[in-house]
């Protein structure tokens, strides 16, 4: 269930740091009169978009790779 | 588990001479590229035949953009086919399934190397897009999308697909055993494992497949919603770049399967249905961008806008036309070639000819010399240059014809061989594939000025080739160590 | 805030691309680059011909596709309405090129100190210049204008990065006109402030039927043009510049 | 630890690159903060001047920072120019520092004839050499010395002072410039000029070969009549272009007149014969201020009494002394007087225009009869004869019709063209009258030449070297061409000895005089060549045996006529910086080369006539015992004029305005007494005079049969080409260029680069030349049979006749220097000189038959 847990708060994450990448940290919509449309609003805006898309495709990692719940080691002697 | 299994499956860990020599060559033109590219960073993008749009009649988007495009159309191939095997369950198609995925990883690092030439200030490029990159920009999501997100996705998808085959070769020892036991993390193929990576990589897929539309509609739109560029501004930009994507990266596939088909001597792995498939799913690619074609040109001379009429002149019987037929000849062309495998052995296809071999060696000397002749004859003057002299121009024609001649002479084997029409097929889609992709980037710059500023020309340098070649050998370098270290193919159950 | 503009009057231009000229020696721009083109057009058959002239500087436009698609907000809006390109910011994927639909964007294909149409750096010339180059560089260009304090001005100044007309921000923040504008023999060019009702643009507009260049792609552009009018497919050009690095 | 080189450079570069990373990743937004980096503490002067390149020495304001010139701007206050500066004079920033220009003087080390291979040499030694050559020609005979200039920027100071202390013989560029319709105008209304209207008035222009938008027109350059066109446009003024080739007036004219070329008599005639019928005839003008009242008799003669011409009195029915004031003179019918039949001047005018009729000039000219008849009813209709208006409270005749025209003068039968076109405007009255017919700028002042043009004394060879007062120009505009042709045959010409040295003053007669082959015959045959100039033009390359760098903007020169026309003022060149390199302005030169030379000191010295020249009064008169500086001339030159703060008034304003010009100064009729008291010529008795004693002497009729007293039409020489050269070749100027010493300036080089050729796209297609293809231009000698040709480039136009090309002159110029490098051919280099190919006056036609090819 953790691992659920894990995942699904990954995508969720990563979805919500793109939304707000794009709506609220990064350099505004619309059509641009005057400077403010040229800067973000938050620096490295758009690294904090790459970063929720690649949270999102993170989770899959994280779904495979996280142990279950139930504390079975998976890094078993060969 | 005895001799056999001590040997890694698919030529990994094995290096001949022929090897080192392919290795060897592929370094050095990889470091022409290098070479070439120095060059451009010490002078300046004056060494490329870019110019400014306007009055210096250039065109400032050329072959590094074509091929910007191009590279990630074929990486769409990969990834897509990857996804579509999981989800529709095509158990046949599952040998070139980690084919595919590496074309779209390998790809996409050319995609992001072959932007970089074309950006005046690399370095700024890099750091600037992180700091400042706007969402309004449809560089935006070309640059998140495309070159990150895609790339990422592609290579967890990639990752967790190997999981299995690397937990495999972890067993047998060798070199790269460790590397192996690091992939496989812990992986033991128990069925529940195999049960949660198939959950896994359904999932995954299911979230690849409108990222991949999104991010090449994106790229689409980076052309598609420029109002003021005649030849762009078209709705059917975004659908036309999915459609060209998969026809080349499809095309490229079959060539790579077949390639493999030949090297490895997996003829039972690698077996005609799989061909076949793709031969048919390449066609039936080919047909919808046919139409498209079509309609954009129906489009576009219909409505007799002076400026759309202007450029698609330039593109059917201007100085780009050399390009565009020879485009649609090898689309259509490639088209034909699929299709034959399925014409029934009753009807004889065979092209009347004095005797092939001398057809085809003539054909070939004459397809080569043709296009070297255009290239000459058209490329350093896209635009009428003063005091030209006779133009030879049915000379250039008669040898594209001969070409075509040559592709006809070899209709009776791919009748006979479905992978030798598909190999054909692959070959001559993409010819067509980065012919359209320059002229989608091109013309609209040189012939496409909405201000009477007369056409402009463009022709690349040899730096701008040299940077190309150097980035194709760079991916197949990237593509040929890859399979030297990991199984191209997932390991058989019996091994 | 003043809503800046400019008015060609093609009724009075000559042709003569003076102020091609005087744009280029004030923004210092290098070889081949022509913020201000004058075009020369003839049109009909003989002896049925007509010849104008149609100055295209950059056109302003209230919506600009090129700062629409700039990656890095390097090209942007003034508040006064000048498009402005911040040269220490553009990363030179030429994008706004493509994206403008008059052709006004020149890149620098070359380090611009190697562009200047002759060899400065000798030695004779250098006693006199200081090693400036070129030798007439304009140091109003160094500084950073706007409130927004970005390096905007003058042209030749970085390798790999795109530049374009300014309207002169350096001279129309000190309450001067454009080089252009300052210099035409022909009195043929306004340049001012449309808020107000005294400038010599509202009233050159007010006076004369006014258009726009490509007004139908909507990039709502601030040069207005009186008299004659668009070019059209029949409209040569004569005397074309064919200028390249 | 020891630190090895290698370590070393590896930490630094390691530690550069991660300062580059740490400062692109972290370092501030620089967009958002970026520090001032302006010059502070930067000396920054503005240093009134003016331009250099063309002209009419446009105002200029140079803008300069720590004593470097950054950019020229307008002056302001300039009358000429109001603020604004033409492309050649914005870009003239990049020639001042050109450093292709020639920084020392050079001294020739191999054969002439070929380019040079030169020696750098000191000011001293070229000098000296310079005026030892001086000395040694000087001591044969004085005129053997030519002293050749282009254009002159301060003429008492070259073309007088200097001229007449070396007594040197001195040849200009008018005969390829505009002098044919100079001396028209000079003889027959007494002011030294061609054609311009006033402006301020007019409201109807025949812009006649005027190059509106490229080129000057008469008197000044470029920038003060398109300004004072445009204003007369937004008054509405209608424009009618009469040109071969459209380009040039094209976007200002309301009606085109594509005149074939060389048949611009005809038309002129044309129009006289359409106004005669249409009775738009200033009587009264022509009456009293011409000599259209006179009687001439049957031999063409003026009918006189004790060497007085006379008028018919209707009133008393019989001749009268012209100068009787209260005769009531006829200007039309046949009297009988001393038993001679004798008409009016006008009677002869109306019967020799008779028979050049709309019909007749619309075969000759090409333009259609009815735009002829047109333009001759717009004529009349505008000039509204009888009106007057009153101007600064002075009633004037108000004519509001003129020409506009200039090179136009210089064809085969450029003379009796302009001279026609003068009989036009007089007909309706408008020479002189407000909005009418001006030749001159400013003040309305009979020159000099309207005497002795009527007086020339043809004399018995020998003649000096460009046949001044000979049998075969009695009028003459003293042509460098014609002095080429004699240098090559001087027997045929009457002449004993030929001129051994040149000093060639700011020119390139190679490429910027007509029939360059002449001129390279020519220079051949200097035995010493000196050349002044900015850069080493063609002429120097090739016959130099010294250069002499000039300065451009980086001298005193002066004093420069400012006036527009309308208000007088006068300038100075004053210089923006210090010279450049080693070169010097050419006032010094003289100076040093005067005082080496020993005609510096003394009476009859070079200081001496230049205190005549500059008409220096005292205290300010120059001591003819010391060499001044030629700041201080200047300064005793401005305080003689009444500038109280000398050389610093001009320094600090760079222009004097005198004031606006009265119209009881500015209008013929206004003056006191109107038009100067002089007799305009509608009739040329002298012309006649000179053509009969030219027969005499045995002259081919060649030279002779345009000496008519009423211009007389007849076919120009160039007609008499074979057929195949089907195709007429003008000339032509840009206004990117000036003459041929601006194709260099890389600014403009780059807006116009090459040569071409202008066709009409139905004449090319139709000989299968393509836009942009390279062609042969061919040029036939009708006379001789010769044929020069060149390779250009040809361009489509729709707006030049299809019998037509066209050619640019610019090009060709400069020698060595990498913008001046593949520009092509001058159209110079296919023109022809001497017989059929200059008019009566000696004057350069720039008109052949030509064909063209692949």
């Amino acid at each position: 269930m953790m691992r659920a847990a894990w995942t699904l708060l990954l995508v969720v994450a990563g979805f919500a740091l793109q939304a707000v990448s794009y709506f609220f940290l990064a350099a505004p919509l619309g059509v641009p009169t005057g400077p403010v449309y040229s800067n973000p609003r938050v620096p490295f805006a758009p690294a904090v978009f790459i970063l929720g898309v690649m949270l999102v495709f993170l989770a899959a990692v994280v779904y495979e790779l996280l142990p279950e719940s139930g504390g079975r080691t998976h890094r078993g002697t060969g | 588990m005895s001799v056999q299994v001590q040997r890694l499956p698919y030529g990994v860990g094995r290096f001949q001479v022929g090897f080192w020599l392919f290795i060897l060559v592929l370094l050095s033109v990889v470091g022409w590229g290098i070479y070439a590219y120095s060059r451009q960073l010490v002078e300046g993008l004056v060494v490329t035949g870019l110019r400014d749009i306007g009055t210096m009649g250039g065109a400032a988007w050329g072959l590094y953009i074509a091929f910007d495009v191009y590279f990630v159309g074929v990486s769409f191939a990969g990834i897509t086919m990857a996804a579509l095997i999981r989800l529709l369950r095509l158990e046949e198609l599952r040998p070139v399934s980690r084919m595919a995925e590496l074309l779209t990883i390998v790809a996409l690092v050319l995609a992001a190397f072959s932007v970089l030439p074309d950006l005046g200030q690399p370095v700024r490029g890099i750091v600037n897009l992180l700091r400042y990159a706007r969402p309004q920009s449809p560089f935006f999501g070309t640059f998140t999308l495309v070159i990150s997100g895609y790339l990422f996705a592609s290579l967890v998808y990639f990752y967790l697909d190997g999981r299995r085959d690397a937990a495999l070769l972890a067993r047998i020892p060798s070199p790269l055993q460790g590397f192996y036991r690091l992939w496989a993390a812990g992986y033991r193929d128990t069925p529940a494992e195999r049960e949660r990576h198939h959950r896994a990589a359904f999932w995954l897929a299911i979230a690849i497949v409108p990222l991949l539309v999104t991010a090449h509609s994106t790229l689409g739109f980076v052309f598609g919603i420029q109002s003021g560029r005649p030849g762009w501004f078209s709705t059917l930009q975004a659908p036309a770049f999915v459609v060209m994507a998969g026809v080349s990266g499809i095309g490229l596939l079959l060539v790579i399967a077949a390639v493999f088909r030949h090297v490895l001597g997996e003829r039972e792995r690698l077996h005609e249905a799989i061909f076949r498939w793709l031969g048919g799913l390449l066609a039936l690619l080919v047909l919808v961008y046919l139409y498209f074609t079509v309609a954009e040109l129906l489009t576009t001379t219909y409505t007799g806008h002076e400026t759309e009429v202007r450029l698609t002149l330039a593109l059917l019987t201007g100085p780009y036309a050399w390009l565009f037929w020879v485009s649609m000849g090898a689309l259509v062309l490639g088209l034909v070639a699929l299709l034959l495998p399925y014409v029934p052995s009753v009807v004889p296809v065979r092209v009347p000819s004095f005797r092939p071999a001398f057809t085809r060696a003539a054909g070939l000397a004459a397809a080569g010399a043709g296009l070297l002749l255009m290239i000459h004859r058209h490329g350093p003057r896209l635009a009428p240059a003063a005091g030209a002299g006779p133009e030879p121009e049915w000379v250039g024609w008669v040898l594209a014809g001969l070409a075509v001649v040559f592709v006809l002479s070899w209709f009776p084997l791919f009748a006979r061989s479905v992978v030798a029409a598909g190999v054909a097929g692959g070959l001559l889609v993409n010819v067509a594939a980065v012919g359209k992709r320059l002229l989608i980037v091109v013309p609209s710059q040189t012939h496409g000025t909405l201000l009477p500023y007369g056409p402009g020309s463009y022709t690349p340098t040899w730096v701008e080739y040299s940077v190309v070649a150097g980035l194709f050998a760079l991916g197949t370098l990237l593509y040929t160590l890859f399979v030297k270290v990991f199984p191209i193919m997932e390991v058989a159950e019996e091994q | 805030m003043p809503r800046y503009a400019m008015v060609v009057d093609l009724d009075r231009c000559m042709g003569c691309r003076a102020c091609m000229e005087a744009c280029k020696v004030e923004n210092n721009t290098p070889t081949a680059a022509f913020w201000m083109y004058v075009f020369r057009f003839e049109e009909g058959e003989y002896p049925n011909t007509y010849i104008w002239f149609m100055p295209r500087p950059c056109m302003h436009c209230d919506n600009p596709p090129c700062a629409k698609v700039c990656p890095v907000g390097a090209r942007y809006k003034r508040e006064d309405g000048l498009v402005a390109t911040d040269w220490d910011r553009c990363i030179g994927c030429r994008y706004c090129e493509v994206a403008c639909p008059y052709g006004v964007n020149y890149f620098n294909w070359k380090e611009p100190v190697r562009n200047y149409y002759l060899d400065w750096g000798e030695r004779d010339v250098r006693r006199v210049t200081n090693g400036q180059t070129p030798p007439y560089r304009n140091p109003d260009l160094d500084r950073p204008y706007g409130e927004e304090k970005r390096r905007v001005a003058g042209g030749g100044r970085l390798k790999g990065v795109v530049e374009k007309c300014t309207f002169c921000v350096q001279r129309v923040e000190e309450g001067l006109q454009p080089a252009c504008v300052a210099n035409c023999p022909a009195f043929a060019l306004h340049f001012g402030d449309l808020e107000d009702p005294q400038s010599s643009v509202s009233q050159v507009l007010g006076r004369k039927h006014s258009w726009r260049l490509l007004e139908e792609l909507g990039t709502e552009p601030r040069v207005y043009y009186v008299g004659a009018h668009p070019a059209h497919p029949e409209s040569r050009q004569i005397e074309e510049v064919k200028a390249r690095v | 630890m020891k630190l090895t080189r290698r370590t070393f450079l590896r930490t630094s570069v390691a530690a550069s690159g991660s300062l580059l990373a740490g400062r692109l990743l972290f370092g501030d937004l620089e967009t958002l903060r970026a520090a001032p980096r302006g010059v502070p503490g930067a000396v920054e002067e503005w240093v009134p001047t003016a331009c250099w390149i063309g002209k009419q020495d446009c105002g200029m304001l140079a803008r300069r920072i720590d004593g470097r010139v950054v950019k020229l701007v307008g002056h302001p206050g300039h009358p000429r120019n109001r603020g604004t500066l033409c492309p050649k004079g914005a870009a003239q920033i990049m020639a001042l520092y050109d450093p292709n220009r020639v920084k020392t003087p050079l001294i020739r080390t191999n054969e002439k004839g070929v380019p040079g291979r030169w020696r750098q040499a000191t000011w001293e030694e070229a000098l000296t050499l310079v005026a030892q050559k001086m000395r040694e020609v000087r001591a044969k005979e004085p005129s053997l010395l030519v002293w050749q200039k282009g254009r002159s920027k301060a003429k008492a100071f070259y073309d007088e002072a200097f001229v007449k202390a070396t007594g040197a013989t001195r040849l200009h560029h008018g005969a390829f410039c505009s002098d044919a319709g100079y001396r028209a105008g000079e003889y027959t209304v007494g002011i030294s000029g061609v054609l311009h209207p006033d402006f301020r008035h007019c409201r109807y222009l025949l812009a006649w070969g005027y190059n509106l938008t490229n080129a000057g027109g008469n008197q000044l350059c470029w920038i003060t009549w398109p300004q004072q066109l445009i204003q007369a446009r937004e008054r509405g003024m209608k424009v009618v272009a009469v040109d071969p080739r459209l380009r040039g007036t094209a976007h200002f004219a309301d009606e085109w007149l594509p005149i074939r070329p060389g048949t611009d008599l005809a038309l002129a005639l044309a129009l006289c014969h359409e106004l005669i019928a249409l009775g738009a005839v200033d009587r009264e003008y022509l009456a009293r201020y011409t000599n259209a009242p006179f009687l001439v008799q049957e031999d063409g003669f003026f009918l006189r009494r004790e060497g007085k011409e006379q008028v018919w009195d209707l009133r008393a029915g019989g001749p009268r002394p012209h100068d009787a004031g209260d005769a009531s003179p006829a200007l039309e019918g046949t009297f009988v007087a001393d038993g001679k039949r004798v008409k009016p001047a006008f009677q002869v005018l109306k019967e020799h225009l008779a028979r050049y009729t709309p019909e007749w000039a619309s075969e000759v000219c090409g333009v259609p009869t009815e735009q002829i008849r047109r333009v001759a009813r717009e004529l009349a209709e505008n000039a509204r004869i009888g009106s007057t208006v009153v101007v600064d409270g002075v009633r004037i005749p108000y004519r509001p019709v003129a020409i506009m025209a200039y090179h136009v003068s210089q064809q085969e039968l450029g003379f009796q063209a302009v001279r026609a076109m003068l009989l036009v405007v007089m007909l309706l009255g408008a020479v002189g009258a407000v909005g009418g017919q001006r030749l001159d700028v400013g003040p309305w002042k009979v020159h000099e030449n309207f005497e002795k043009l009527e007086h020339v004394e043809i004399k018995d060879p020998p003649y000096n070297v460009w046949l001044k007062d000979s049998k075969f120009f009695p009028i003459n505009s003293n042509n460098s061409s014609i002095v080429a042709k004699v240098m090559q045959d001087p027997q045929k010409y009457g002449v004993k000895q030929i001129p051994e040295m040149v000093i060639v003053h700011m020119s390139n007669p190679l490429v910027a005089f007509a029939s360059t082959p002449d001129l390279e015959e020519a220079y051949r045959k200097f035995k010493f060549v000196v050349v002044i100039d900015p850069w080493l033009s063609r002429t120097a390359d090739l016959f130099a045996d010294v250069v002499l760098p000039a300065s451009t903007l980086e001298k005193y020169e002066g004093p420069l006529a400012a006036t527009d026309q309308y208000v007088d003022a006068v300038a100075l060149r004053v210089p923006v910086m210090e010279p450049l390199f080693q070169s010097r302005g050419e006032i010094e030169i003289y100076l040093d080369l005067c005082e080496k030379a020993g005609v510096l000191y003394g009476k009859d010295g070079y200081l001496d006539h230049l205190n005549e020249a500059l008409k220096l009064k005292e205290p300010y008169r120059l001591p003819v015992d010391r060499k001044p500086t030629v700041r201080e001339i200047f300064d005793r030159w401005a305080k003689s004029e009444g500038i109280a703060e000398g050389v610093a008034y001009f320094e600090k304003h760079g222009v004097k305005i005198k004031g606006a010009v009265p119209a009881t100064k500015f209008y013929g009729y206004a003056t006191d007494p109107p038009f100067g008291g002089v007799r305009h010529r509608l009739y040329g008795e002298a012309l006649l005079r000179y053509r009969l004693e030219m027969r005499e002497r045995g002259v081919p009729e060649i030279y002779w049969r345009d000496y008519t007293p009423l211009p007389t039409w007849r076919k120009p020489t160039m007609e008499g080409s074979p057929p195949e050269y089907d195709l007429y070749l003008v000339s032509f100027k840009r206004i990117e260029h000036k003459q041929s010493r601006s194709s260099q300036v890389p600014l403009l080089a780059e807006l116009a680069r090459q040569a071409y050729v202008e066709i009409n796209p139905r004449t090319a297609r139709a000989k299968g030349i393509r836009d942009g293809e390279q062609v042969w231009v061919e040029s036939h000698n009708a006379v001789t049979g010769e044929t020069r040709r060149v390779r250009a480039v040809a361009r489509y136009r729709e707006s030049i006749r299809p019998d037509t090309v066209a050619m640019p002159h610019h090009f060709g110029g400069v020698a060595r220097h990498p913008w001046a490098d593949g520009q092509g051919p001058s159209p110079n280099s296919l023109f022809f000189t001497g017989e059929g190919y200059v008019a009566n006056t000696a004057d350069q036609s720039f008109h052949v038959k030509v064909r063209v090819y692949k």
